[in-house]
């Protein structure tokens, strides 16, 4: 009998990113889903994570009690936890770190994303540039790291695919994605094509090419996810 | 220069600011310089150009009227920014209908970018290279350069009129100590400024009193500096919004 | 990156250094690593192009080899640094006979100039324009740029594949404090080479043991850490010109 | 009766410098004679001193006893005080502050100066560009400083003038020069002329013409050095 659909939640897709990280890498996590990924590490892994206001070396968040209002993560309101080890620079030192190609990966939430790695998170109109707009850090951090994660849901609240063969919003970067996690599936992005690695309960490959805009190779290793 | 002047009041702190002047305003979170804003705001300056992380939203409290009331009363000609709009839907609003009427200017840049061209105003270098934004609209007009083969885009450096500065301990030559996050845009537009003030959380100590060693903004830079006085902001607590105030 | 190694003896920490390598050494009286380079000295290492403030003269004192013996023993190819030759006529010959003789490259470069070359290698910047050196021998052959009326000259960034540093403390997870005017190229050296290594004068402490605001240079940036050992060489008393040793 | 003539020592060109100092100032000293300023300031000019290596607010030279190996001046070997009010920051936040413009006046040591305030001092051949000098931080410094103060001997060893119509060596600069401080005159650059303020002990204007290679005015308010 077939498992009952479950799309995951966001701390579900947190740990699928927290699963994906290797042994001592640098890590930056973006504003929404991905700054919860600091609760799903493990110390064994070693990760050091980095944030765009020159906190290096940060853990979960805080919890009740243990906020500190001058400790917060990329998200500027989130407090969290300083790892032993930890040092602060600032904002201009900060991004040396980024720019210099030192993050292994960063996290971050988008609106679309398409099979050349290129990807959308910072506009939400495809009006002329007119120098309105929400960047972030995202663009000097999607520019210059090793990979970028993407957490996001699969479609937009309306019901349109946000995978796509190609961007149709104004794009973060022209290329860089590795992997796109979603509340339907884990999708590996290579040689410009998007690779269904996993699904989440109850999604079959079929159920989840349905709501994606763009054509999806199934993994030999597709599988449903473990958290 | 000679030393820092030491004034009681963030209303004497900014006294004096002139119509159209540009101010750099850091904060990221925390480390925001809430009281000089606020006092800012009594001022009729107006005509102002802000370099900032983001715009952020008006409030209705006077202790906390910032850059966002700033530019919804008009005062502010033009933002530079990494948040120039708000990314939710639901939220739009604050500065888009401004530049949509053309009476705010808006300049969007990725923030480390805007954290680069901030601190090379601050060490004289007019111009340099990154590749953050390639291959985005940010890079729409500017010049593109190849450099080991990979493409970079040229930006200039900020330099402004004013910063107003959040430190956690300053001394009487100037020398700042900031805190944990509350450091972030701190020391670059400290340095990126002709005049800057700087309201301090701590109770400013005697020169000689902080190690040369740990000093992260040297004094040589700072013009002004205000103890942030009893009933001052110093922080906002995230749970409740409330300004969470000195008392001693 | 995991935690930098830390290892026991200067020379476990250049051991497998590869010839043909570039080199970042600091100091400028103090805050030179010392202790690597005459361990360097005494790997086989060769086809060196190295990058530090002057190029110095040769020691008698096995503790004290540094680049100065290098150089003058032909295992330098190349040499960038704000003191190339000698000013002093009667101090001329250390390296300006291999200059001329071909075996031995030099590039001059202006002390800021250097210091911001090396600055923009760890920050990921490829190029910058500095007003340093315009009009002058120096400037010959460079890009010139105006910006707001006054000339510029284009410089490009530089990162090595090795950086010796010199640090006062560390923990283990290779955050770094220097002390006083030890500090020097020190910081940003250490961010702009692939492999650091860095010699301790303290004790090396748990990572914790360092408040996170009173870090010079992140862990991040570290490869290998070696404390000082005893008999290892902390400074040069200037009076004396004896080597000052670690005694405990 | 004549004065007799008693050329400046180094301890008494440094004294002339420093009494040239505004208040308040920060000043940059090099390598040389300029490194004896520190000594000669008093403290109610509140004269900030700033060094290449990233020492700002040091004092005195450091007297028997009170060396710390790790407070040197820009001669790299000089051990120095530190005022209260010091800060340390490393080599490129440094330049930082010279490239901004902050340094009011740097004192340098020279071969040659000419009227348009263009100086040489840091090669001593004309050979072609060959990479080779010692540059140190004398270009960074010359071409961002408010004032360049030069102290120098009046002649070369050889007795041939280092005050020049136009330098013969390689520039440091090509101008920026307002004040010279030799063994025999105090003379300011300005206007692209040499004009001749001060003298030392004896010394006429015509002895020191004399031994000038460039065309000297002589200031209304010419006099005799004092320190």
């Amino acid at each position: 009998m077939a498992e009952e659909k479950q799309p995951l939640n966001r701390e579900q897709m947190a740990a699928v990113l927290a699963q994906n990280m290797g042994y001592g890498w640098i890590v930056n996590l973006g504003i929404g889903i991905p700054t919860n990924v600091s609760n799903f590490l493990t110390p064994e892994q070693e990760i050091v994570l980095h944030s765009e206001n020159g906190v290096i070396g940060y853990g979960r968040l805080a919890g009740e009690g243990e906020e500190d209002p001058d400790i917060v993560n990329a998200s500027a309101t989130q407090s969290v936890t300083l790892n032993p080890g930890a040092a602060i620079v600032h904002h201009a030192d900060s991004f040396n770190v980024i720019r210099r190609g030192m993050i292994d990966v960063t996290c971050l939430g988008a609106y679309q994303v398409a099979p050349d790695g290129s990807f959308a998170n910072w506009k939400i109109t495809t009006e002329p540039w007119n120098n309105l707009g929400g960047i972030g850090g995202a663009m000097d951090l999607a520019s210059s790291a090793k990979q970028i994660y993407l957490a996001m849901d699969h479609q937009t609240r309306d019901g349109e695919p946000r995978l796509l063969e190609k961007c149709s919003l104004p794009v973060t970067a022209p290329s860089g994605v590795t992997l796109v996690v979603t509340n339907l599936a884990v999708v590996a992005v290579r040689n410009g094509k998007f690779i269904l690695e996993q699904h989440a309960p109850g999604y079959s490959a079929e159920d989840i090419q349905a709501v994606t805009g763009a054509r999806l190779e199934i993994s030999p290793d597709f599988r449903r996810v473990s958290v | 220069m000679p030393r820092p002047r030491i004034v009681m009041s963030m209303d004497e702190a900014v006294a004096g600011f002139a119509d159209n002047s540009s101010l750099m305003i850091p904060g990221f979170g925390p480390g925001q310089p809430t009281n000089l804003l606020a006092a800012l705001w009594r001022t009729p300056a107006t005509g102002l150009t802000t370099i900032s992380n983001g715009v952020g939203f008006e409030s209705a409290d006077e202790d906390l009227k910032g850059l966002g009331d700033l530019v919804m009363a008009g005062r502010v000609t033009k933002v530079i920014a990494a948040f120039t709009a708000s990314t939710r839907p639901s939220r739009t609003g604050t500065a888009e209908a401004l530049v949509a009427n053309g009476t705010l200017k808006a300049e969007l840049v990725p923030q480390g970018t805007l954290a680069e061209r901030i601190r090379s105003g601050g060490a004289g270098v007019p111009a340099f290279y990154t590749p953050a934004g390639v291959g985005t609209e940010t890079a729409t007009g500017k010049e593109h350069r190849e450099f080991g083969g990979r493409t970079f885009v040229m930006e200039t450096a900020l330099f402004a009129d004013y910063a107003f500065i959040r430190a956690w301990k300053a001394d009487t030559a100037g020398n700042l100590v900031f805190r944990r996050a509350a450091r972030n845009f701190n020391p670059i537009m400290a340095t990126a400024a002709r005049n800057v003030i700087v309201e301090v959380e701590q109770p400013i100590v005697e020169a000689g009193e902080i190690d040369p060693d740990q000093v992260h903004v040297p004094g040589i830079y700072v013009t002004t500096l205000v103890r942030i006085p009893v009933g001052g902001v110093l922080h906002i607590n995230r749970a409740s919004g409330m300004a969470v105030r000195q008392t001693a």
